[in-house]
């Protein structure tokens, strides 16, 4: 279902929008319209959809336009044109008071430039969105401080935000925007000056949230890895326009133009195509109740070196190779002798370049096994279909 | 070329008109003013000066540093010291009414014109006209539409000083950062919300130094406001400066200047205190920790004060209302009164202003008596406009007398001597300030006489002093003087004779109160009726007090000492409970 | 008890001591105040008003919006057309003088105290002082000081109206974001680098908004300077407002609102141009392009001016200066002077005074000539006072006369016929302001002929006004009246006989010149010397005044209808070149 | 040669630093400190080196003091005990005047959060430094361009900086520290706002002024690739105090303690350890000069399957592999015509985890060659020397 649907939406900074437009449509870069009318192009007829509970992440060249993006969806700033549908309904057309109550319940934002209130102390600042909307002074006071505590900052409530650090006041406007706990979270370059560690915390928090709450984060964020890690959907933005749209998968894989593949030119994609992407189906036998012979039989018919075994309900046991089967023939032993059981065993969404360390930790003696989450047999990976994999995606060093 | 546009006669066309049909509007607006300065009057007046200073310097020892209220016990006792505690507490009761009134129109406006362009650029030309507008300009319809008193004061003061706080409130809300005010949209906050709890705290230094100067140019306003009748430290300055006394006007000055201090100082403390919470306790640490109970004590203390100044009040409401005009005689007598009518348990309330608003006061019921009505000369002009809205219960002093005095010691007894022996005088008659009317009589005088003398212009006080020296020196002189004056009784003097009657004949001096006053208050119109006494008496009180006394002090020395006289004046009158 | 601080004393005898001992100092202080209120009055008059008028919409225009120009224009055609452009001109000299003085010490003042915690501690109750202690405190002491005039005018506008620049100068130097200023000093920008490049361009727009309060405060004291004798248009409000003519009052405050409005349309304009800049040329299209121009044209034609006005000066070098006193009669005979000498060649100066300190300038010599001697009654005082400090001239018009007037159609002749008709004049006798000498004879009159009428009291134009109602419906009226007066020659009119002479005898107006006039400039005063008319002449020149002329105009009329009388004055004169 | 030398730098924030520095000897924590005493600590006691032409990297928590030290550095703040010596002379002692000049000339800075200056255009907060020193308003100008044009900002130069997105903020606030042309570069977080490709040439430009023009960079990152990837050497913080100063290898492959471990824990090491650690020497023949034979000599000898073909100047020209020798002795073919020259050839910075795609794109069948920058042989590496490494430094993975 679309949580929000982004028809047109276009933003010229300045004083004669109309100018601009017209001159845009003729095909003028933004430079020139710059230069030429002193207008500046903000966002050009964006379309697209943002799903109930994705992490929608939007990258994109400094200037871009994401956060005039992100500040026209909850009309912080006006449109030029174009019309923004929040569950079926215009925001645009609303009136004042219905934009509040949106802003108050469904969107919370955390701003590029933090924009925390000098006069308050670290706690009254993240009370504040509680405090509009007229909860209690016990009961915001401690969602804030919860909130607080998500962020670790609990001891430093009672100071002013001059007095702490750029990260931390990045962190007291995360919590701010968290403490009122809506719907749609839009966070612009939230983590930008957070720490790993703290990043990380965060980032998983944010996942978290998104799957345990069902939550909608637009995101804003510079680092590739940040945004395949954690987006669902990552949006690429140049001189305001559209450039692709998709899964990270999608946009590595498959960019939509030039501009797309620089920007991800850098991006390893071993980290990011998946063990399921390259496994072949498993040839398997059940332990217990098929024996070596059936495996070799099924090797000569597939011509595969090794075979895995599962119990009944396809849980990995191991694999059993074609000598272990000829020595097992020959010295008629059982099948679990056999078996070798320290085989690589790693889930679908294990990246390439993990599943690569783990491969060659072990020297690349047996393939890959594939799991599902409950360990069940998906499928395996030989060597081979990794090095071709590699091959395929490995990116472009210098 | 175009005629010149008859402006004037538009604004005189509109005065009248406004005067004529918007009368009931001025009565509530003077409804709503004169009951606040009166409260504030009250509650500061409710105890004596040392217990109420006390009072104001805990509290200011609760808002502020210690050495704030160091500062301003020494001031207050300064002006305590000086003598202008009851004054000084009129003005602080106008300042305070002004500024709160400025504060609460002026505020809403600059918050307004803040956040709307158009409203800004309306605003702007009218604040313009309203500080530079001399005040005197409308000060005069401030009098036909509210008469004289501290509403229009108050009025020119809010005029005058609301400026400043709609200018610095508007400027203070336009310089938030727009990426806070930002922060608060998206928070959902409403228009109010964004006010109180982004705008307004984030621009708070800003206006209360908007607020701040609304205070200074109100009590700057203090002396133009006197000059309507206005009570309070401004009239001594104006009072003062017409008499040339640059040491007593820099005195009340100086108590309105302190005030100052003390006002600034506060708004300046409210405003850090909210800067730096929490981490100040290094410099406060006498009252810091009890600060929470600053407010309620406060709201007690006030409801208190309030209580008991209504409940004497309760006493008080039917206070006699004494008017006198601003000379030393009248001060004497309206003193000596005074204090016997509070002997007999009349409450008495002493108003000074210029001599015509003293018989309109009367004449409109705005004052109950006075002792001060000089018959048939001085006072004609006004006596005769206000007649028939007056009730002249007769003479409380006979003959008073004008003419060119001289120590006994002097060998001539008349004016017409005086042109033969005037080489004896350095050709000389001191005289006092050039615009009274003894001046005038006695240039009439010098030229009837033809004495070929110059007259010496100076004052009242510079013509004692003169007289002093000569008398000490026993030299001869000879001055403008008049009866009552205590230097009668400090020097042996003498009038000359004046067989031309260029001075005129000898003046009474009446009692007038106002219509409807014998019915209300019986008694005390009895005993104001029964005041009487000689130009010997005025003058004993008069001495006592231009030997330093203060007019009480002298009235009740003269009452003890005339104990038979006072008896004639209470007389058959009940005492009051 | 504690006594009472003897501060009055101390500071009379600070005063003293003072003026004893600092006069120099007082001396380079005016010698530094004076010429520049001449040099801004002088370039502001130098052309015709509405030559100047465009000069400075042009430049009005190129400073700001179009609008603000045609309000502007709009504003300073209303000043013309009033008739207060000569007043304004000087007003607005004072206050760019006091503002120009107060920006000068005011800012940097402001910036020390922005910058360092002790100074703003120990500059705040000084300015508290500043702006509390009444003005008319220090006025008298400036005087002592710097005798009447501009220049105390200027003082005391200065210490009224400097507070809010230091005070907002210091407060937007605080509000200067602490990060930027960091930034600053991380690239090495000295205290002074800092200040200009970075806190001073942050906190503009509060500094401006301080400095602008500074010229509302400065406007605001105009007419408290006028009291003091500072010329222009506050001195007209004080006239008017006197004489209770709210009208004019408003009329001529109205100048001054005007001339606040513009420059606070100018300093707004000021702070707007530098905070957006580039992008405003959509709502300038006039003149913007060439704006790059005005700065260099407007100091060429600043100094075009100044040099014309000072090369003027040159021939004006010795410039006349006649003064006289506020009174319809003595306008009439000063243009006239005035406008002969002129004529002859002579640059003459004209200034308007009280009649005080018209004799007092003539003694020191801050003004050559008057023709408004009154003697030997009415300036008595003065003359006698000052006498020999002066040259009396003689006689330029006789047989002044004040009496009791009746029209023609009026059947009674004497003032004692009066008390038996009296009913036909409703009892009444229309007179003027109460303090007036005239109405204090007529009071005098009323008593010694028994009367029993009423002496009306109100103001000349009232009673004109009066008397013409009356004229028109012929009925009987009797009025204050005085020649001369222009009355005499409107309406026809007769004196009552006063048999008892209790209106005096009739007064001679004598012309007096300074000491050493004669010698600086015998031709003037030759020709000074010759002026004399009769009544009937200035009553001529007051009701071409009293119908709506100049008096320029009314003056050049009289001496195109009178070239007998105008060759008589100047014969024997050379004409200066 | 030491730039700066920096001595038992102590900063604390708060009312009583003293009585916050005895709770610190008393071993109290940083968060304690603060609930007893309202200080905050700041730095405590750090000591440390710059080497003059370095690019030294600062990282660590947010709060942790990176910020305090920067600005300790050119004295925005006065520290509360400890002396930095720049060239030998401490800034402490130094008048008003003389760190004036210091500031102007030998230290830049950039800011956090920008402080851009409002009221100036983006050309006039370049020129701000330049203008400060008096430079004449032309040459200014020029700098001050050729500076926005390095952070491709040029066409905004007459814009405010409040009409700018937050990356090209901190780019004008870089370009205005650079157009100084100081020679140490205080850089807090300089990077945070860009995005990838505008980040990536920025490295590359700072990377290039310390070579080319010997500049020294004090630069604080949260980005450990970042830090790895331009920084000589990196001090890690934590609450003020120093962990560990060392170069990016040495801090990944020795932590000093949990905390750096911790730090650095998600760190690919693959991405940072090079090929030079892990090469072997290279048995090689020289082309023209060896047969064969010589080659198979030497394989014996040293039971390796491969051997280096190098020319007289030791430019490797292949391989040549057992099986290709044999099969040159018997058939009688040249060494050119056995010789492989598509096997992986690299360089010796080649961080391992390129190395391991190259070499698993090419079927791990010949050992990869490690050349340095003439493409002299400098060493060879294994399949099994490189599936070691993996299995030593591949890191945690989740
Ligand atoms: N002006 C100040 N007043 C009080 N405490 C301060 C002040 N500035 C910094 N601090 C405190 O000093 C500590 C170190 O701050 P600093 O800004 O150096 O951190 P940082 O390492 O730069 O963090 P970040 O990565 O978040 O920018 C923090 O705990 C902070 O709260
Ligand atoms: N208030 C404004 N006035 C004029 N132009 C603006 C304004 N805000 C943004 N712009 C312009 O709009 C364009 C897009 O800005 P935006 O802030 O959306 O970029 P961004 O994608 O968020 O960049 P960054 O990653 O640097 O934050 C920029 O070219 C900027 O100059
Ligand atoms: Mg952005
Ligand atoms: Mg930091």
């Amino acid at each position: 279902m679309d949580k929000l649907e982004i028809r047109n939406l276009t933003k010229v900074f300045g004083r004669s929008p109309k100018r601009a437009l017209k001159l845009l449509d003729e095909g003028k870069e933004k430079e020139e319209i710059l230069q030429e009318t002193g207008c500046t192009i903000g966002v050009n007829r964006a379309t697209f959809e943002i799903y109930n509970g994705e992490i929608f992440v939007i990258m994109g060249l400094s200037g871009s336009g994401k956060s005039t993006v992100i500040r026209l969806l909850n009309r912080l700033i006006e449109p030029t044109d174009g019309s923004i549908l929040l569950d079926g309904r215009d925001i645009m057309k609303m009136s004042a008071e219905e934009v509040r109550e949106v802003r108050r319940k469904k969107m919370g934002m955390v701003f590029q430039k933090f924009a925390l209130f000098p006069h308050r102390t670290v706690l009254e600042n993240v009370e504040f969105g509680l405090e509009i909307q007229g909860v209690m002074k016990a009961e915001r006071q401690e969602k804030a401080m919860n909130s607080l505590e998500l962020v670790s900052l609990h001891s430093y409530a009672d100071q002013k935000p001059d007095q702490l650090s750029g990260g931390m006041q990045q962190r007291v406007g995360l919590a701010r925007a968290l403490a009122n706990d809506p719907d749609i979270l839009l966070m612009d370059e939230a983590f930008s000056a957070l720490d790993p560690l703290i990043r990380k915390e965060m980032q998983d928090e944010l996942v978290d949230l998104q799957q345990r709450m069902k939550k909608t984060f637009i995101f804003i964020t510079h680092d590739l890895d940040e945004a395949i890690h954690i987006g669902d959907r990552i949006m690429l933005m140049r001189d305001g326009t559209i450039q692709q749209i998709g899964t990270p998968e999608e946009i590595l894989t498959h960019p939509a133009n030039d501009y797309v593949k620089r920007f991800v030119k850098n991006v390893d994609l071993t980290h990011v195509i998946t063990a399921e992407s390259i496994m072949k189906p498993a040839e398997s036998i059940i332990m217990g109740k098929d024996g070596p012979r059936v495996a070799l039989k099924k090797m000569k018919e597939n011509a595969i070196p090794t075979v895995v075994v599962t119990d009944r309900n396809r849980i990995v046991k191991g694999i059993v190779t074609a000598e272990g089967l000829k020595q097992a023939l020959e010295q008629n032993l059982l099948l679990e002798d056999i078996l070798v059981a320290d085989c690589v065993t790693v889930s679908k969404d294990t990246p390439l370049s993990d599943l690569l360390v783990l491969m060659a930790e072990s020297e690349f003696l047996y393939p890959s096994i594939v799991t599902n989450e409950t360990g069940k047999l998906k499928g395996v990976i030989g060597r081979g279909a990794l090095f071709s994999a590699f091959a395929g995606y490995g990116g472009e060093k210098e | 070329m175009i005629p010149k546009i008859p402006l004037a006669e538009w604004i005189e066309w509109l005065v009248n008109w406004l005067q004529d049909h918007f009368d009931p509007v001025f009565q509530i607006i003077k409804n709503m003013i004169e009951p606040t300065v009166t409260f504030f009057t009250r509650i500061l007046t409710v105890l004596p000066p040392l217990a109420m200073i006390s009072i104001l310097i805990f509290f200011i020892l609760w808002l502020t540093q210690i050495w704030t209220a160091v500062l301003s016990l020494a001031g207050l006792l300064l002006i305590w010291n000086l003598g202008y505690w009851d004054e000084s507490i009129q003005t602080l009761s106008l300042v305070l009414t002004s500024t709160l009134i400025a504060i609460i129109i002026g505020i809403p406006l600059g918050l307004w014109s803040g956040r709307n362009d158009r409203v800004q650029a309306f605003l702007k030309p009218i604040l313009d006209f309203m500080q530079t507008m001399p005040a005197f300009v409308y000060l005069i319809p401030a009098v036909f539409f509210f008469s004289l008193g501290t509403v229009p004061g108050v009025i020119a003061s809010v005029i005058f000083a609301m400026p400043p706080t709609i200018r610095f409130t508007s400027l203070g809300l336009r310089q938030v950062p727009i990426d806070l005010k930002e922060a608060a949209e998206a928070f959902g906050a409403t228009t109010r919300q964004k006010l109180t709890k982004v705008e307004i705290p984030l621009a708070r230094q800003t206006i209360l130094a908007g607020v701040n100067q609304t205070i200074m140019l109100s009590l700057s306003m203090v002396v133009t406001a006197s000059m309507i009748g206005a009570e309070g430290i401004g009239a001594v300055v104006l009072e003062s400066i017409t008499r040339l006394k640059v040491g007593i006007g820099f005195e009340s000055g100086l108590a309105i200047v302190i005030i100052a201090i003390i006002l600034d100082r506060l708004t300046q403390n409210l405003n850090q205190n909210r800067m730096e919470t929490g981490s100040r306790h290094r410099q406060i640490p006498l009252l810091a920790k009890t600060r929470k109970w600053a407010a309620p004590v406060a709201v007690l203390t006030v409801l208190a004060l309030t209580i008991t100044s209504y409940a004497q009040s309760g006493v008080k409401r039917n206070e006699i209302k004494l008017i006198y005009v601003n000379w030393v005689s009248e001060e004497a007598s309206t003193y000596t009164l005074k204090n016997i009518l509070e002997k007999e348990g009349f409450p008495v309330k002493l108003i000074r202003v210029d001599a015509g608003p003293m018989y309109d006061a009367i004449a409109t019921g705005n004052a109950d008596a006075m002792l001060a009505a000089w018959l048939p000369t001085t006072g004609a002009q006004y006596y005769d406009r206000y007649k028939k809205d007056l009730v002249n219960l007769g003479v409380n002093l006979e003959k008073t007398r004008i003419g060119l005095v001289v120590p006994k010691y002097v060998n001539i007894n008349s004016i017409e001597e005086l042109a033969s022996h005037k080489d004896q005088f350095d050709q000389k008659i001191i005289g006092i300030d050039p615009g009274s009317g003894t001046m005038l009589l006695a240039k009439e005088t010098i030229k009837q006489y033809n004495l070929g003398m110059k007259l010496l212009e100076g004052s009242d006080a510079a013509m004692v002093a003169e007289l002093d020296r000569a008398y000490k020196k026993k030299k001869p002189i000879v001055i403008t003087g008049w009866t009552p004056h205590w230097m009668f009784l400090k020097y042996d003097l003498k009038y000359l004779d004046d067989p031309k009657k260029t001075f005129g004949e000898p003046e009474n001096i009446y009692t007038i109160v106002r219509k409807g006053f014998k019915e209300d208050q019986p008694e005390a119109c009895k005993m104001i009726d029964q005041f009487f006494w000689t130009t010997r008496d005025m003058e004993e009180v008069m001495l006592d007090v231009a030997n330093g006394m203060t007019p009480d002090q002298a009235a009740k020395k003269w009452i003890e000492k005339h104990p038979n006289q006072v008896a004639e004046i209470t007389a058959g009158v009940q005492k009051n409970k």
